[in-house]
């Protein structure tokens, strides 16, 4: 695999594709990335999109390196624009010296454009895909085209993606390599100035996946059987992956008329004895709270995605925050143990979802995989998952029952976790039960035996902190002798990874601490807790300083939040961390 | 094989004396011993109210939920395993009130689950409010004027919601109750049966005099339960005469005929991580 | 006087090109300027869909509510304030989906408000989603091998839980829209509007064409409103001909006609503060 | 008034009634406490009952005394044994010397009644209700007859409260006099021996409530015009309350479909104008947690009454507990700022809810009223509330706009609340909305818009806390100079007020710390905090103890944690804060 990027004022490529919605520029850029990543390059892909269908603007980042790259840029060295309104809104975000795809149907007024430093290629998007008869659409395709040309990638892998999506259709296919040639073809005869080389390497074993198709991915690798979940933006993809790969997976996958019927649905899966899952946002999984709670009291492992999203209320649909942590892990009535885990990327989402069902039903108890948008909705080269150290561990769950004494669905043991028939095992009659219970499942009020069965189900608790505690729950990226300690956690690992990088070429010496998981809270992290610490968290309110300060009664003295819906971009992390290198 | 005594428990009943679930109680138990079904392979699946008692009293596998999510517990049990035979136990503010949401999906998605309202008129456990069933003109607690608003008609909801098996019985009336429930258990498909269910504790209007004197058996008077039509009418009729028995029957595939997966048997039955991930990723690589 | 002009505001529109939400908005602006309507006394409640936008679109009082929760409410609003004219907007997925759980409460209570339901038989604003009023056979990316279910009737349903006024109509046919939605917004009581709305970006099947080439007027069909049954009947029929028009109107007291408060006009304009509290704390002396 | 009892084992004379459910054990209590508050005494009632409505054993336990009490005692020195069960239940929580009422009819084996110090009392409790002809639930009146005889209460006083609440059926009213006639004059042909003098004073300015309805006359006196509550154990005797004085007050009050429902009609009824409230505990608020997100989100006012019982899940339909503190002050979905607030007493219930409206109202959020069942459930007497010196504050309500400028709902601020027009107000039109919006209304998801925004909201924040602290979020009673500080919040309050009486007795100097205002969580507990801190609550996870560590870094080393669904006892109160005063 060999890269090679020049003329660019770092390491790496960003592209910009932006039009309206409706115009394909997700679609396109998903393409471009993985015709990149098949160049043998790291790709990363951000799509920026308002709450409609169409019309609005649409934009989508799209970063490649011959190094892994963690997010995307706000700048970038070439614009591919569907529409004018494009070019205006993002001209500014080029990089000097940067290229600008355009229809050459579009024209400026005088003024409307000042940038001189750049070079502009007009492309007769609308009249080529006239002149092939495709659909208005297939603009986007000779756009891709035109770009391959312009950061030098092999139109060919362009051509065979294309081929491979539309298999079986060889018109589509004909017009759309048709579109790509002829948009490659305008900008090669440009004499153009925009310098990138890239030289196509082996094909490496990565991936080109989102968020959602990773944890997804997981729950299938976990041997899941039972997916049930409502649409809800950032979470839907997970769940259209899914139904589209039902009969490869074995899986009953199904929309059901609410997140309520979906959460219950989920819990009386488990009942039966099969994985299940389900997956929301937040106002989604504040339905969902009292179905938590019950699987709770009824020690019935469930796994939830919450994909957060900024709130309150329906918020920004398509946007992205941390904002859920202390309802993730403080929401529900009475008290109980959950686990909250928050990947940071797409490995992590596939086996922290994977390990979720194991914990799930280890300790039969809820478990929430804490996500947001920037997480799940963007795409990330990978390198293939590791299919094979993935142990399915189902914990005390039994299909039989030899022993001659009564089965008790509640039975005290020492660790506070029962044996789990599965409805329908011979000789075992199960009763699950909401109220508190006896070991056998009978409603009681008894003040002994509801004391009792309340520390049954705290008996859990240590075990569960040492599971946790096994998994890694503290990884820490960096220099070992830092100047600068950053915290973050779930989508922040990205931009801080990149930014760590970039403090390293400045010569700062930094160090990432990231928390995997949220609840319980991993005890390692005071060692961290010196010199100079800086946290950043996409919110406001800064929920995992605060479980930091409840856990350590650490404060932290530098905190960066951002809450406009937006990730953080490595530049404002950066900056961050020399303000705090120099004061 | 059961008999009736194996299927109950040593917990004390509680329900108040004359209180219509003894009569629900009797029937589950000698229908379960009729259709030779063993405890092991039937769940009950409960609301919260008085009738969600019912799993601490029947020796079967029981699922006691929460309030209103009889319906979207009942139905992942069984499309998890097809093999149970999965009975619901709701009251009427649990499935009309909170629930409500979930019943016409069912219904329409005809899951192959056996529904049955305990039907009281009343908010039974809570202390006797209004429920969506109640009467018009009947005061409680939260209604101390007299209800104002017609009440749901359980029977013509399922009906317009394209249930396939629609019934009615009377506590007062066993032999009937039994007949109906074991048609309803063998039915393939979502099966409601509304059950008119005495609460003496706190209707006093809808008392087993009020049915008795009104109840009547739409066996006996030649109806025809394929003819949705004629089910249509029969579910409005309510006032000096009160029809029960099966209002409507129908075969239509259900709910989890229509998953791929589940034409290879039981879900849980299905072997576990033989999935080929790495076909799975290719389309990412 | 309004005119429809100023019942526009600022916001850029972001429906699709061929978006049936269009002639609704212009249906409903048109409606407010004939019956002579304030923008102060209308309030129009939306759920959350592509319907949800019309508050942006319609420069009168507008609550953008949270997913399924327009009945509620607009319910509220209107026994806070019995002079306000109170007009509700979901979605399909809105409306019988996760909102489901109101529908026939509101219908039985006859609470006065006004309910459009823009039925594209889809999910649209999350990208295509299988919504509740989808066809069987419908594929879509949550039923890919097409939707397996009979579709909620919205009609039916209505008038199986008492609803006191029922109509459907087509955006294709403004001037029927207008109509109906006076009689609607006229209409003293809960009055369902089921509106037929292309959603072209993800129903390809059900576009203007597929209902213009379907759809016909009850008003030129001679049909009785005033009869339940042939009501129920009209609601049925859905195949090479679907009617539209008012299917049943009936006058029965609201909701708020039963509330003793409410004799005294709206409650918001009631004095506050004057309550005999040492009358109420006598009990417990 | 003059109170006096003698031969009582402290200052109180405690009843325990007991019988089945179904029997009459709850309104024979009440009825026995308001005759003994109309006879002077100060008094205090508990109903145990599990969650169900006939057969079951209840018991109601009474204990009055001429000074305050806060608290039922375990112990009594009579015991009213509606049926046999309750002999053999709670013979052994008399007192030495006590005396028992039972049923004539009531036969003991051998060696079921061991104790010999006790005096018993067999009445023909069934053969009297016979003679009168009255229903068999009419035994308990009889008791009640009975056990005035023992005490030495006016039999005349219950015969009063009888008349007044069957004012009007007289035949029904006869009966029930000669009943407590006859029940009294049985006790009188014994040789009683029990000994407890109660001498009638004037009939004093107090009341006998409970926490329901005082919270309900709370909102009453606060102008509230709307209440939809789903019943729900413990909360559902305030809507039952509300609905039954519907005329009187000028409300609407209904039960709608759900506990969503519920609070979305609050909201609403709110975007009208009214002051509107919803009641429910633990499941209903999880239900509810969407709709308090949209308040949020809107900034419109809302009260909700979280009556805590037992959970996880249905839990403990009929007990309590303290265990949805995190919830009530993180649950959901978004960052928001809220109130929560945690009544101690009836009177703090009554104030407190009339604050709470004022509260939501001044900042347009929503308050959460948090109590539990052994605060709203009990009666308690009080001091009559004062009705004077609340004033109805709407803050900025209009409902009228006379300005030329546009009316925009969400306009900025300096303290961030913006004009909140009354739907329907001429020349303005109001448009509310959930997604994140511009000053008008208008969706929007613009980075700088949406920041700009939530900083808005954010900016009540300082002025919320300065109300808060306006309210006395921190009580404090007892000594000055304390050997032990004790630490609760809500119906802790009543057992330890009663402990720190009976400590001081002993000689040991204590102090309360009430925490009344858990969200914005007060600033001036820690000079509270040194010396010998003892921590009280009724839950596991010790909540309070949780926030106090957090926001003060105090760790306590002591804690007295109760999660059988009980509540304290004075005693067990006392016994915790000896061990911590001896160690
Ligand atoms: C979410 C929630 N809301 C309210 C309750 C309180 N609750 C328990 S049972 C019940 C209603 C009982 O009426 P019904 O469903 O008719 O059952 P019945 O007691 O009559 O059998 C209610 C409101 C609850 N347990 N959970
Ligand atoms: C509680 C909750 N769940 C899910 C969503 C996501 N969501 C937004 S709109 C919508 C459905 C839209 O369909 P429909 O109601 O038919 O409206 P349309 O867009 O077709 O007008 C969904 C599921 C949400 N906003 N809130
Ligand atoms: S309250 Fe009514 S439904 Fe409940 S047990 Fe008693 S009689 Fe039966
Ligand atoms: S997606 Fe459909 S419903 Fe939504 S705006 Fe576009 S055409 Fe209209
Ligand atoms: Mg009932
Ligand atoms: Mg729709």
């Amino acid at each position: 695999m060999i890269v090679k990027c020049t003329g660019l004022i770092d390491d790496t490529v960003s592209v910009i594709i932006g039009g309206e919605a409706g115009q394909g520029v997700s679609r396109s850029g998903i393409l471009l990335g993985k015709a990149l990543m098949r160049a043998g390059f790291h790709c990363y892909g951000r799509i920026d999109y308002p709450s409609l269908i169409r019309g609005g603007h649409n934009f989508y980042q799209l970063r490649a390196s011959a190094r892994e790259v963690h997010c995307p840029s706000p700048r970038a060295d070439i614009l591919v624009a569907l529409n004018k309104e494009s070019v205006l809104l993002h001209i500014d975000d080029l990089n000097p010296e940067g290229g600008v795809i355009y229809d050459e149907n579009v024209s400026f007024e005088s003024g409307e454009v000042t940038r001189d430093d750049l070079t502009f290629y007009p492309i007769p998007f609308t009249n080529i895909v006239k002149e092939i008869g495709g659909p208005t659409i297939m603009r986007n395709t000779v756009a891709l085209g035109s770009a391959a040309a312009l950061i030098g990638l092999d139109m060919n892998l362009l051509k065979d993606i294309v081929s491979e999506t539309f298999k079986g259709r060889d018109r589509i296919i004909e017009m759309n390599h048709e579109a790509i040639q002829r948009g490659w073809q305008k900008v090669i005869e440009f004499d153009y100035s925009f310098k990138c080389g890239v030289e196509a390497g082996e094909r490496p074993e990565r991936i080109w996946v989102t968020g959602n198709e990773a944890v997804a991915l997981g729950a299938i690798q976990a041997g899941c059987k039972f997916f049930a979940a409502y649409p809800m933006t950032p979470a839907s993809a997970a769940l259209h992956y899914l139904i589209a790969h039902e009969e490869e997976t074995g899986m009953v996958v199904l929309q059901p008329e609410s997140e309520i019927a979906a959460i219950c649905m989920t819990v009386g899966a488990s009942f039966a004895g099969v994985r299940a899952m389900t997956a929301t946002s937040g106002g989604g999984f504040a339905l969902m709270i009292e179905g938590l709670s019950f699987s709770a009291m009824t020690e019935t492992p469930i796994v939830t995605m919450l994909a957060q999203r900024p709130g309150p209320s329906t918020g920004l649909a398509t946007y992205t925050a941390q904002a859920d942590l202390f309802f993730a892990v403080f929401g529900g009535h009475g008290e109980f143990q959950r686990i909250v885990v928050a990947p940071g990327d797409m490995e992590e989402c596939f086996h922290l979802t994977a390990e979720a069902f194991n914990l799930a039903d280890r300790f039969q108890i809820p478990v929430i995989i804490l996500t947001d948008k920037a997480l799940i909705e963007n795409h990330k080269t990978s390198a293939t998952f590791d299919t094979s150290s993935y142990k399915i561990d189902r914990g005390k769950l039994v299909d039989s029952w030899e022993s001659n004494e009564e089965y008790l669905r509640y039975k005290f043991t020492d660790d506070g976790v029962s044996p789990r028939a599965v409805l329908g095992t011979e000789n075992a009659v199960v009763l699950v039960q909401s109220n508190e219970h006896t070991e056998r499942g009978f409603v009681t009020s008894k003040p002994k035996a509801t004391k009792e069965m309340m520390d049954k189900r705290f008996r859990k608790v240590p075990h569960i902190r040492d599971a946790v505690e096994q998994l890694e729950p503290v990884k820490v990226y960096g220099d070992e002798d830092p100047d600068v300690t950053l915290f973050g956690w779930g989508s922040t690992k990205g931009p801080v990874l990149e930014a760590i990088g970039m403090l390293s070429k400045k010569g700062v010496k930094t160090r990432f601490v990231q928390v995997r998981f949220m609840e319980p809270f991993p005890s390692g992290i005071t060692q961290y807790l010196e010199g100079a610490c800086v946290l950043f968290e996409t919110n406001r309110s800064a929920g995992l300083g605060t479980l930091i300060k409840f856990n350590t009664g650490f404060e932290f003295q530098h905190v960066a939040l951002k809450y406009d819906g937006r990730p953080f971009f490595a530049d404002e992390i950066v900056d961050k961390v020399m303000e705090v290198w120099t004061c | 094989m059961l008999n009736v005594k194996d299927l109950g428990t040593i917990v004390k009943n509680t329900w108040c004396p004359g209180c219509g679930n003894f009569g629900i109680l009797s029937s589950v138990k000698q229908v379960i011993v009729d259709l030779e079904l063993t405890r092991e392979e039937i769940v009950a699946v409960t609301g919260i109210g008085c009738h969600g008692k019912f799993t601490d009293y029947v020796n079967v596998n029981g699922i006691h939920t929460i309030h209103g999510r009889v319906l979207p517990v009942a139905t992942a049990i069984k499309l998890s395993n097809i093999d149970l035979t999965v009975i619901g136990f709701a009251g009427d503010g649990d499935a009309f009130n909170i629930g409500m949401g979930h019943f016409p999906h069912a219904c329409r998605r005809n899951v192959d689950i056996t529904y049955i309202v305990h039907n009281n008129q009343i908010y039974g456990l809570t202390t006797g409010q209004t429920s969506p069933t109640s009467m018009q003109g009947y005061k409680s607690k939260t209604t101390p004027r007299g209800n104002q608003d017609p009440p749901i008609n359980p029977l013509a909801l399922a009906l317009t919601s394209n249930a396939t098996f629609v019934a009615r019985t009377f506590v007062g009336e066993l032999k009937h109750m039994n007949m109906v429930l074991k048609e309803a258990i063998n039915h393939r498909g979502f099966a409601l049966i509304d059950v008119l269910q005495p609460c003496p504790s706190w209707n006093r209007i809808n008392s087993y005099k009020y049915y008795m004197d009104r109840v009547y058996k739409l066996e006996e008077s030649g109806h025809d339960a394929e003819s949705f039509t004629d089910a249509c009418e029969k579910a409005r009729e309510w006032d000096d005469k009160i029809p029960i028995g099966i209002f409507y029957r129908e075969d239509r595939p259900t709910y989890s005929d229509g998953m791929p997966t589940l034409k290879k048997g039981a879900l849980v039955k299905q072997p576990v991580g033989d999935v080929d991930l790495k076909k799975l990723l290719g389309e990412y690589s």
